[in-house]
């Protein structure tokens, strides 16, 4: 039972904030907060059982042999832990930002489903349920993208539901093929498809259609298109969904894929690894020289997610120890980093009406330890050490060279560089000389400056705890090495 | 020629007629009309198969088909012409082609 | 001669059918029906079962006869000419 | 005979028993009695299911008779699945209109036919179900014509009325159709009994192609039945027209009914590839229906017609299990079990969602879905149904919609017809463009105004809560294979008594 509660707490927490409506927004806040408290409570404890060994498993009949199925591996409760502790701070982050907003019950109800949902991709047994989660994470999160009504609103959502839901039907239709060939396949680290490798044309195809599935998610190049679109979506719901639930769902759908499903020898073997590399690859350079050349601030960060997550991928897709655990290391590190950014850009854009680097003169005075949790987050983004980028991209690098592709190491320190190219004009933007009315040093309401203070220095934590037991980078490697045949490096 | 065979040619034939007045003529009447000579080419074709037993004995079973359609027939009818007439009252218009004056409705 | 007779008759219902579904004049049209009706009955006769002749007759012929003489009492006694296939457009639009 | 092997009869009995009072009682107390009804048949079917799963499938015959000569009633578990579906369903259009019809309404729909009527079609649906007798199947098509023709033209005016002749047409159309391939099937056969024609046709004979034509036609007739494009032309108009309850019932329930029968007589009767090209045809036909059916409803700007396509392309999906007949058991049981999961799954959904349609129209005032804005704030409950429903239109998880799909899709696959799958996935989308052009308007501001609730929509959470049992239907699969597997349908030969 506890295995579900992941899942269940913030579903009862949307159910209830459904049901309150919007007559009595402190109780559902309340409420709110406690389930979030609850749910890191849950998956603390999880998390401590699963390193003593002990995986949890739960699973309810849906069709003839397929099970909803979930379990408390230590990869998919990386992912988990990564959302829920998210959630929380930015419900805080949050109820400060929509305090005088409309339709709040909407927003958190949806808000609270997508994290029940992305628990579940996390923690989902085989792709079937993986599948399951992943359809419900795109349909809660439409609500969210286009919550202010506006045309320009619907237009986002209309396209984001055009890409999520055909590489929604990829993914189900490479289900469906999966399951008339192999039968149900659990994911087992290693892979899980002992007994058809003969089959290749058809696993290849498969491979294809589900890496496209994930791939829309993932925002590989060219599926990213709706992506930047999205960004028109409330700050708390960029941060949270855009950062972290529902781009980091695609991309751990891919780690699933490659490590658990496949198998990374099976995997490199087909030579389907190597095309969602060089794939990966090129939508790093691309999405970096992108994010170069915008001024709209939540636009550059969006372009900047479209390139870290395809490190993500391409480290996965290497097929190197190193370089996957590199990958779920950098998954967890990338959501603390930008949702700092994430944070930051709506405080600009609810506190100041700032929303471009070209309008971001002054406000490094006016809101300086707002700005400076953002330059934290940059540098740690850029990959500066002892920062908590650093530590994955250096695994993400040794893994290159372990996988003996030293063109991916080239790109990863060109996408370092690229990194900075970005990042360092907006804390330049911020420093020049400007006037926002207010008397200098005036931060925004407490609520939403606190968990931008708190995510940054877990940058910082992050990088510098990164050789200590239970840090993501440690438990990176742990998580992956049975992929691998068990060797932790 | 044998007595069935005329008379499930002719049957056929009777419901090919009542098929065209059904789907072609545009007059409510003569679409009802049309499906009543339908069924009767049917039962016709039924009872007339029905007599082809080898021993020449008459198969009960048709006639009890025919019997059981007759009845619903009429009952499809009567349902028939009380929404014309009703549809007569409404709009003045006896073709259901053409559009009726208004459309309100809930 | 029997023969004959039926096919005689095949053809006497078949031209009742086609005119009782082309008269433009609506009484016309259903005593044509009720006169179908009764043919039939005849028909059946022939084909060994007079229970079923005798349901025709009653029901087949009558009752529809007599609902379709109510009918069209309520309504003009001609088939109007239609009118112009822009009605035809308008009906789509509906749909 | 123990009482529960008199299940069957006395799931037609019931209702017909109602039907007859409702027309006796007064205008105070039809409704009691039609609500009374509807529970204890809902507790009839849930029996007859569970005595399926216990003691598998049975056939009852109707005064003794025994087939060839008398009418026997087939019990199996696809039979029981379509016999709670009209249950369930219809508690909760039953419950619906009791809100709906106001007592004190001069001009309460019909002057008090609709219960009467109502439970007459629910008569006929049973029978249609439960029947296995092909002749008798003609009979219960005409008699849910006949009440499903009177319900659609129950609101009098002349939109109603128009939609209720065109209805009616095509019901006799389709009823004479099949008559006539009854008859010729009966001289071809000399049988009437579906599990013995079974037998009959898999030895062949003489009069080989002429029970082919018969069947070719009583497929026909009922496809016009089923709405399957291109014979949909009558559906969406005699939908749309009707009382907001009845819609929900015609769209829910009659055409799952005249689908079942043709799942009965092209799976069940027919032995694969005894037709030529008949399952093929079926097949591509549903493909059409869907893409088609979807395309339609993405046009419409009135809101019942709109989930009226959506039942037009929905049907679609039920097609496509008959391409794949012939294949092994396994595959069939899957592919079997998935149409059983949409059709119930499509039922309660679709039911929901036309309730909440009718409900929306009557607070905006309007069924112009472009004058529907910030219907997401003005209206959550009956946005949230319209949402949830769609959900399983998409066949998204966790909806029986999903399930059924991916069964279909699955089962395609495994026989090497993949472009099948492609059709499924194509219509998924395709539902995701018309439900979400529709939600966007809902979820798009400024609001526009709204008339205050009124009784029957005080009822928005009886559509929520079958929206719901849609959403989760993924749950009740393995309960509806277990049904699927249950009898005669897919097994050759006839079942004992």
């Amino acid at each position: 039972m506890m295995i579900w509660l992941p899942v269940l707490l913030p579903a009862i927490a949307a159910l209830s904030t459904f049901l309150l409506g919007e007559r009595r927004p402190r109780a559902r806040n309340t409420l709110n907060l406690i389930a979030a408290a609850a749910s890191v409570g849950t998956v603390v404890v999880l998390v401590i059982r699963a390193y003593g060994g002990e995986v949890a498993v739960g699973a309810i009949p849906m069709m003839s042999d397929l099970d909803l199925g979930v379990h408390s591996d230590l990869t998919g409760l990386l992912f988990s832990t990564v959302a829920t502790v998210l959630w929380m701070i930015t419900l805080v982050y949050a109820i400060g930002y929509m305090e005088h907003a409309a339709d709040q019950a909407r927003f958190f109800g949806f808000f609270a489903l997508c994290i029940a949902a992305a628990n579940g991709v996390a923690l989902a047994t085989d792709p079937v349920s993986l599948f399951v989660f992943y359809e419900i994470l795109t349909l809660t999160t439409y609500p969210l993208v286009v919550h202010s009504g506006t045309p320009e609103a619907l237009a986002a959502g209309r396209k984001y539901l055009l890409y999520a839901l055909t590489g929604g039907t990829l993914l189900l239709l490479g289900n469906a093929w999966l399951y008339a060939l192999a039968g149900p396949t659990p994911f087992t680290p290693g892979g899980a498809l002992a007994g058809v490798e003969t089959h290749t044309t058809a696993l290849r195809a498969i491979f294809f259609l589900m890496a496209a599935g994930f791939g829309v998610k993932a925002a590989i190049m060219p599926l990213h298109g709706w992506l930047p679109g999205a960004m028109v979506a409330p700050a708390p719901v960029s941060s949270l969904l855009h950062a972290v639930a529902v781009v980091k769902a695609g991309v751990f759908g891919i780690i699933r894929l490659i490590n658990e499903l496949y198998g990374p020898a099976l995997a490199s073997s087909l030579g389907v690894a190597q095309v969602l590399a060089a794939f990966a690859a090129a939508s790093i350079i691309v999405a970096s020289v992108i994010a170069l050349r915008q001024d709209d601030l939540k636009k550059r960060l969006a372009y900047s997610t479209v390139a870290q997550l395809s490190y993500i991928t391409l480290g996965v897709a290497l097929c190197s120890p190193l370089a996957a655990a590199g990958a779920l290391a950098h998954l967890a590190h990338h959501a603390f980093m930008k949702i700092t950014m994430f944070f930051t850009a709506g405080s600009l854009a609810e506190t100041l009406h700032v929303k471009k680097l070209s309008e971001m003169g002054g406000v490094a005075r006016r809101m300086p330890v707002t700005m400076g949790s953002f330059a934290v987050a940059a540098f740690a983004l850029a990959g500066i050490p002892p920062l908590a980028g650093f530590a994955s991209k250096w695994l993400l690098g040794s893994g290159s060279v372990e996988a003996g592709a030293s063109w991916a190491l080239i790109v990863y320190v060109a996408a370092g560089a690229l990194a900075m190219g970005y990042m360092v004009p907006i804390l330049l933007a911020a420093m020049r000389p400007g006037d926002h009315g207010a008397p200098e040093g005036v931060e925004s309401d407490p609520r939403m400056l606190w968990p931008i203070v708190i995510v940054a220095a877990m940058s910082i934590v992050l990088g510098l705890t990164a050789g200590l037991p239970g840090s993501p980078v440690h438990w990176a490697l742990t998580a992956v090495a049975p992929a691998f045949g068990g060797v932790t490096p | 020629m044998s007595t069935y065979l005329i008379y499930a040619v002719g049957g056929a034939l009777i419901f090919s007629i009542g098929t065209y007045a059904l789907l072609a003529q545009r007059h409510i009447m003569h679409k009802v009309i049309g499906a009543n000579i339908m069924g009767s080419g049917i039962f016709m074709v039924l009872i007339a198969l029905g007599k082809r037993t080898p021993d020449g004995v008459t198969d009960p079973v048709p006639q009890a088909m025919v019997l059981t359609g007759i009845v619903v027939t009429v009952a499809l009818t009567a349902l028939g012409l009380s929404i014309a007439k009703r549809y007569y009252t409404l709009t003045g218009l006896d073709d259901l082609d053409q559009d009726p004056p208004a459309c309100d409705g809930r | 001669m029997r023969a004959l007779f039926d096919v005689l008759l095949v053809g006497l219902l078949v031209w009742i059918a086609i005119g009782s579904v082309s008269q433009r004049k609506l009484f016309k049209s259903v005593v044509m029906f009720t006169a179908f009706g009764l043919f039939l009955s005849l028909a059946w006769v022939r084909l060994g079962s007079p229970d079923v002749a005798l349901a025709e007759a009653a029901i087949g012929a009558g009752v529809t006869g007599a609902l379709l003489l109510d009918a069209v009492g309520h309504m003009r006694s001609r088939v109007t000419p239609y009118p112009s296939p822009a009605s035809a457009e308008r009906r789509d639009a509906d749909a | 005979m123990s009482l529960g092997a008199q299940l069957p009869a006395l799931l037609v009995l019931a209702p017909l028993a109602a039907s007859a009072l409702t027309f006796i009682a007064g205008r105070n107390v039809d409704r009691y009695v039609a609500l009374g009804c509807a529970v204890v048949n809902t507790a009839l079917a849930v029996a007859l299911a569970a005595r399926v799963l216990d003691v598998g499938a049975w056939r009852y015959e109707v005064g003794g008779w025994g087939a060839p000569l008398g009418i026997d009633l087939v019990a199996d578990g696809p039979a029981a699945l379509f016999v709670l579906l009209v249950a369930v369903v219809g508690l909760a259009v039953t419950v619906f209109a009791t809100a709906y019809f106001h007592r004190d309404d001069p001009n309460a729909y019909g002057n008090g036919h609709f219960w009467t009527l109502w439970m007459f079609m629910w008569t006929s649906l049973n029978g249609l179900c439960l029947t296995g007798d092909a002749f008798n199947v003609y009979v219960c098509l005409e008699l849910v014509g006949i009440s499903a023709v009177g319900l659609a033209a129950l609101k009098g005016d002349a939109r109603a009325l128009r939609a209720g002749a065109r209805y009616l047409f095509a019901n006799m159309l389709a009823a004479m159709t099949y008559l006539l391939g009854v008859a010729l099937l009966y001289s071809a056969t000399a049988n009437l009994d579906m599990a013995m024609l079974r037998v009959v046709l898999a030895e062949g004979g003489p009069g080989e192609s002429g029970a082919a034509v018969g069947i070719a036609l009583m497929v026909a007739a009922l496809v016009l039945k089923t709405a399957l494009v291109p014979a949909h032309f009558w559906l969406p108009s005699a939908h749309s027209a009707a009382p907001t309850p009845v819609s929900a019932a015609l769209s829910a329930l009659v055409v799952k009914g005249t689908y079942f029968a043709l799942l009965r007589i092209v799976l069940g009767m027919t032995p694969p590839g005894f037709v030529p090209g008949l399952n093929v045809l079926l097949g591509v036909l549903g493909a059409v229906a869907i893409i088609w059916g979807s395309i339609q409803a993405l046009l419409q700007t009135r809101i019942k017609q709109f989930v009226a396509y959506s039942t037009v392309a929905q049907i679609g999906y039920l097609f496509i299990v008959f391409p794949l007949a012939g294949a092994g058991a396994d595959v069939m049981s899957l592919a079997l079990g998935g149409v059983l999961l949409h059709a119930a799954t499509h039922g309660l959904a679709k039911s929901g969602l036309f309730m909440a349609a009718g409900s929306l129209m009557d607070r905006f005032g309007t069924d112009d879905l472009n004058r529907m804005r910030g219907a997401a704030r003005t209206a959550p409950v009956l946005t949230m149904t319209v949402a949830l429903a769609g959900v399983t239109m998409m066949g998204l998880p966790p909806s029986g919609g999903f399930g059924s799909k991916f069964q279909l899709a699955t089962a395609s696959i495994s026989t090497g017809q993949w472009w099948w799958a492609v059709a499924l996935g194509l219509g998924g989308l395709l539902a995701a463009a018309y439900m979400f052009r529709v939600l966007a308007i809902m979820l798009s501001g400024p609001a526009d105004a709204l008339a205050p609730a009124d009784a029957a929509i005080r009822l928005e959470w009886l559509p929520l809560g079958l929206a719901l049992a849609a959403l989760f239907f993924v749950f009740a699969a393995p309960l509806v294979n277990e049904l699927a597997a249950i009898g005669p349908l897919l097994a050759s030969g006839a079942v004992t008594p």
